[in-house]
């Protein structure tokens, strides 16, 4: 049994350590939002934050949760889907099969957290997620939109 | 434990079955309500009391924005509020039990909006035509002095006005019209619009329920794995060895049989979560009879399409004049072979598919771009009659061709039979995923041209050489043994209705096209864009080369050939002139143009190569699409299409070693990402009076035109894709 | 080549049995195409016939559109105890035969 | 079908997909008096009829052909045959053919029978090469045909073979 929180409520889980972080999410805990695309680390579908910081959660076993961590999934990004990235999607339409797109987000929001002047350079090194359906194009200008709202 | 979002079964298909609740659950399956109710007003559409209005969707919605499409043609004849509609997915159960009411359910060869645009655009007619006769019923007065806007009906001479909620069950008792009248697509303001997808908000918040997020109480998981060789067996499995690992339920060979020799022989386990299942799965002593193709490798494919491209027999696709004479008389000819290799799918979204098997019933929860087929899979698969099963379609984590074929529901099917009453969620690994495809058939083709004196092209002959998807998955489909969807992109004008949606753009006076078809024991499927795609690098590469060759500008050299073709040339004149070609800025540009699915487009790359490495910084298309339906979402396709298309370019193959694929994810399969993704200019130019397709046709002119700048770049010219190996420097 | 045949072993006399049979056969379309894109011969079974004490009873003439190990289910009036002889015959003429005993009370 | 040339090389008037130009003109073709209309059948499948059969009308009825309402691939559909008849010495089906409309070759399985079979009542499996009508043709006795089909809907062929 271990406890941590996600999205800000306290939650217990009895697991194997081994077991990644995205299946305790999705299968434990119920929250389907964070996705299984590969892994191995590698498409950043299942993107979230542990303690602010962007984590690849099917490649984070839950032994490396530690007590105090504090986890951020897609459902708890923002209380009705206004966070200024959610905003920012919204506006220019970004999904389109929309697998991939909670990981984006996530991905996106804990760049400008981190970095709120981010620019396409920055964008180029740190959101390396992959989208089949190829939305790239308005990923970025979600991204610049986003930090607009956001300024 | 907190377990507060798990869905029970039963809270799942009453939210499926009431209209507004299953919102809370996300936004499917909602198909439970398609079966007749008093808000019905027909098949298309239902309105509630409060003017909310529901759209039946029976294509797929895998990213293309099908789904909002389809909405907009039929609220644009409707006449309603587009802020109040809704939508829901008739099951393909209710389909057959309403004699196929909405028709198709497939989609795929971009024809989710041109296949079925006439008849939801009736649908959407005649239930206007309903809602107003039942106004002016109410109202005595005549229908024709009545008319509908934004799901307000009023009548002209009185003025009086009502909505369509309030006479929605009036409606549904009214005559159905018989012949309707169409609008002009110049005269529409909801379809042609650039409107919001209807599914994009809860793509951003996480809610959306896909196939592999279903969860139901008592729910079981299965991880699969199939014989890693094609047309190899299970031999055994030692299920002792994990049956005390945690939450494993159950060690079960799955057999079927999705056609002839490529059904699934292999292994499930089947525990409480997926995680437990997977990892018990990977630790399960397997034994396999890897059968016939246990020696195949890449080399074999090699060698077996090199043997086609001089080969005596071929079936021809495309010919006019006098290739021979042409050569014969040549000033300068040119040759070059060209080669690209099998590509998986890899749509975000591994293959998954949950059914709920009893004595009496199927049901099957999936994503899927047939529903209709998922049924069959389901019925066959149970062994029940088809009026005992019904498949819940979900929205696709991505779908590229890969999900019209329902293998999986077959599996899942086959695995829930051994657990009555249970549902069963089956989830492929990433590694089953590109392990087990339908790939996209390999080929390589030599090309020859001849040219006069003065730089014409007298003459051409395009040999394909390689993989028939017919010949592997339909057979019956072969015309006299040719298939003829080899051929798309370059086929011969009238050579069969079903192609002219791809004939050549080129108007050659001597020419011979033809295939050689060699097919190495890989499942091929259908993958977005088809054989278009090769076909796309093959003939707009070599008219590049052709182009050099004679010394002639590359865009000047195709236009030649064109005067038959003024929508091709349009397109390619519009890329042209919007990247600036021709303009002396020392940027290397590249062309390429095609008609395919129905569509004319064009393609203008600008690369640069920096270190060795390629570097794509603009690529303007164009579309010409006929009707464009929703420009916004014309525009996303083509920036989605560009990056499936490069993605194959830069770095997608499948290759074989001891008959096994050898890129089993994303690190071996790699995928572009957003640094390497280019501007990309989308000119969506409708010429007006056909309908086109938009999801696949510009995949292809991608390539050629990214290959074609990296030669005017360079002067390399690179025949053989995928990019990733090849020497770049200048 | 595999051969099954589900009959009652006895029946009343004038009873409509069902008899149910199934050959191993690839029945060979002619319509598919091998690695070298050339046709894949047509082969198969062309004739069917039951015979019951010696008299046929029951014949079916089959094309490429009858599936691979061709199924066959069809009815015969029990009308005295003995032998049913099943025999399909290939495009070559090769016949393939199995009988069984119905015993008539 | 026209045989393939010697080369393997197709000629280019058997090129076209030639049930599918045939499909143009199967409105006009009227061999039979069909007893309702939609039953004009694609001329392939009308011919095959014809030649097993000759001239004869077909009244429509006394057979059942059942088959699922959709198929997967098609590469092995279950269907059943059952003719309304008491299968005497005086009344009974002599002969039953299927004939597909849309298969590379119409003709699918013929049946002979006669008192012996007691009820003619006949089940198989089938390819169907693409979506479409199955139909059954029984010969009775008297020399009187009847007929009736059913549709079935092969979901692979969908993705290329439509549009």
């Amino acid at each position: 049994m271990k406890t941590f929180k996600v999205n800000g409520e306290s939650v217990e889980v009895d697991a194997e350590g081994s077991t990644p972080l995205l299946w305790v999410l999705r299968e434990q805990l119920g929250l389907t939002g964070t996705k299984f695309g590969c892994g191995i680390a590698q498409c950043g579908a299942c993107t979230v934050h542990v303690d602010g910081n962007p984590v690849r959660a099917c490649a984070y076993p839950l032994s490396a949760v530690g007590e105090a961590s504090e986890i951020t999934t897609i459902e708890g990004l923002s209380e009705a889907g206004d966070h200024p990235v959610q905003l920012a999607w919204a506006e220019l339409d970004v999904p389109q099969c929309g697998y991939c797109q909670p990981g984006m987000i996530m991905a996106t929001a804990a760049l400008l957290a981190k970095n709120p002047d981010a620019d396409d350079a920055d964008i180029d090194q740190q959101i390396t997620n992959i989208c089949r359906c190829g939305t790239f194009q308005r990923v970025r200008e979600g991204i610049h939109l986003a930090k607009r709202k956001m300024a | 434990m907190t377990n507060s979002a798990t869905i029970t079964r039963r809270q799942f298909i009453v939210g499926a079955s009431a209209a507004g609740i299953g919102l809370s659950l996300g936004v499917l399956p909602r198909g439970a309500s398609a079966a007749a109710g008093p808000d019905e007003v027909n098949a298309w559409v239902r309105i509630a009391t409060d003017d909310t209005v529901t759209i039946r969707i029976a294509r797929s919605e895998m990213g293309q924005g099908t789904l909002t499409g389809l909405a907009q043609l039929v609220a644009e004849e409707l006449e309603c509020d587009w802020n109040r509609v809704t939508w829901e997915f008739p099951t393909p159960g209710q389909n057959l039990a309403r004699e196929r009411v909405w028709k198709d359910f497939s989609t795929g060869g971009s024809n989710g909006l041109r296949g079925s645009q006439q008849y939801v655009r009736e649908g959407g007619a005649a239930a206007r035509i309903m809602l107003i006769g039942a106004a002016a019923e109410a109202w005595g007065v005549s229908a024709s002095e009545c008319s509908a806007r934004d799901s307000v009906i009023t009548h002209g001479p009185s003025g009086r006005t009502t909505t369509f909620g309030k006479v929605a069950v009036a409606a549904a008792r009214q005559p159905v019209p018989q012949n309707v009248t169409l609008k002009d697509p110049s005269t529409w303001h909801t379809a042609g619009k650039p409107k919001m997808r209807l599914d994009t908000q809860d793509k951003l918040t996480g809610k959306l329920v896909y196939g592999a997020d279903l969860r139901f109480d008592g729910m079981l998981l299965a991880s699969i794995m199939d014989c890693p060789v094609k047309g190899g067996k299970l031999v055994s499995f030692d299920a002792d060895a994990i049956k005390d690992m945690p939450g494993v339920k159950k060690v079960l060979a799955v057999k079927t049989s999705v056609g002839t020799g490529l059904g699934t022989d292999g292994v499930a386990v089947v525990a409480d979560t997926w995680w437990r299942a997977h990892s018990a799965l990977k630790a399960l002593p397997i034994e396999w009879d890897f059968g016939p193709n246990a020696n195949f490798s890449d080399a074999d494919v090699t060698r077996l399409l090199e043997s086609g491209l001089d080969a005596d027999e071929a079936f021809r696709g495309n010919w006019a004049g006098d290739m021979d004479a042409a050569f014969a008389s040549a000033e300068q000819m040119v040759e070059s072979v060209y080669k690209c290799p099998s590509q998986s799918h890899a749509p975000m979204e591994p293959m998954n598919a949950t059914a709920l098997v009893t004595a009496d019933k199927c049901e099957v929860w999936c994503p899927t771009q047939n529903g209709e087929s998922a049924l069959a899979a389901a019925a066959e698969a149970s062994g029940l009659p088809i009026e005992k099963c019904d498949v819940h379609k979900t929205l696709l984590g991505g779908g590229f061709g890969r999900r019209g074929a329902p293998d999986y529901v077959h599996q899942v099917v086959a695995i829930a039979k051994a657990f009555p009453g249970t549902p069963i969620k089956l989830q492929w690994s990433r590694e089953e995923d590109q392990k087990h495809g339908f790939y996209h058939p390999t080929t390589m083709a030599k090309l020859r041209g001849s040219l006069d004196a003065d730089g014409k092209l007298t003459g051409l002959h395009m040999r394909i050489s390689g993989q028939s998807i017919l010949a592997a998955l339909i057979p019956q489909a072969l015309v006299n043994g040719a298939d003829l969807a080899t051929f798309q992109g370059v086929v011969k004008p009238g050579l069969s209705p079903s192609m002219d949606q791809h004939q050549i753009s080129y108007d050659f006076p001597n020419l011979l096209v033809d295939h050689a078809m060699r097919n190495p024991p890989i499942r091929p499927g259908f993958w977005r864009g088809v054989n278009v795609n090769q076909n796309a690098i093959y003939l707009e590469s070599f008219m590049d080369e052709l182009a050099h060759a004679a010394g002639r500008d590359p865009l000047e050299f195709r236009l030649a050939h064109m005067e038959k073709n003024p929508k091709g040339a349009a397109v390619l004149k519009a890329v042209a002139e919007r990247s600036g070609w021709g303009s002396e800025d020392g940027k290397a540009r590249g062309l390429a143009t095609m008609y395919a699915f129905g569509s004319y487009v064009a393609a203008c790359a600008e690369v640069r190569v920096v270190d060795g490495k390629l570097k794509i910084d603009r690529i303007v298309a164009a579309t010409d699409c006929g009707t464009a339906v929703n420009p916004q979402q014309i525009q996303a396709q083509v920036e989605g299409s560009f990056v499936y298309g490069l993605s194959a370019m830069l770095y997608g193959e499948i290759t074989y070693k001891d008959g096994q694929v050898q890129q089993d994810n994303f690190h071996t399969y790699p995928s572009m990402r957003i640094a390497e993704m280019p501007l990309v200019e989308a000119i969506v130019m409708p010429s007006g009076g056909f309908f086109g397709g938009v999801g696949e046709p510009t995949i292809a002119v991608a390539a050629p035109a990214v290959l074609n700048a990296l030669f005017a770049a360079t002067g390399k010219r690179i025949r053989s894709i995928p990019l990733k190996d090849a020497d770049l420097t200048a | 080549m595999t051969i099954r045949i589900a009959i009652p072993s006895q029946a009343k006399v004038g009873e409509i049995i069902e008899i149910r049979t199934l050959i191993q056969h690839p029945m060979e379309t002619g319509f598919r195409r091998d690695e070298y894109g050339r046709a894949i011969p047509r082969d198969i079974l062309e004739r069917f016939s039951c015979l019951y004490n010696g008299e046929i009873v029951f014949e079916a003439t089959l094309f490429p559109a009858v599936t691979a190990n061709p199924y066959l289910t069809f009815c015969t009036r029990a009308t005295e105890s003995g032998t049913l002889v099943f025999r399909w015959t290939d495009q070559r003429g090769e016949v393939f035969e199995e009988t069984a005993d119905l015993e008539v009370v | 079908m026209s045989p393939e040339t010697p080369s393997g090389q197709i000629a280019p008037r058997s090129a076209v997909k030639r049930r599918q130009v045939l499909k143009g003109l199967a409105g006009g073709v009227a061999i039979f008096a069909w007893p309702t209309p939609g039953l004009a059948l694609p001329e392939d499948a009308t011919r095959a009829i014809q030649a097993l059969f000759g001239d004869r009308p077909l009244q429509e009825g006394r057979v059942v052909v059942e088959l699922p309402k959709l198929s997967e691939n098609g590469y092995s559909v279950a269907m059943a045959i059952d003719v309304d008849s008491p299968m005497t010495e005086n009344d009974h089906v002599s002969r039953i053919a299927v004939f597909a409309e849309e298969n590379p070759l119409p003709d699918v399985v013929r049946f002979e029978l006669g008192p012996r079979a007691g009820r003619a009542s006949i089940k198989t499996r089938i390819r169907l090469g693409a979506s479409q009508r199955i139909r059954a043709v029984a010969q009775m006795n008297d020399g009187s045909l009847w007929t009736s089909y059913a549709f079935t809907v092969v979901t692979l062929a969908a993705c290329v073979v439509q549009g």
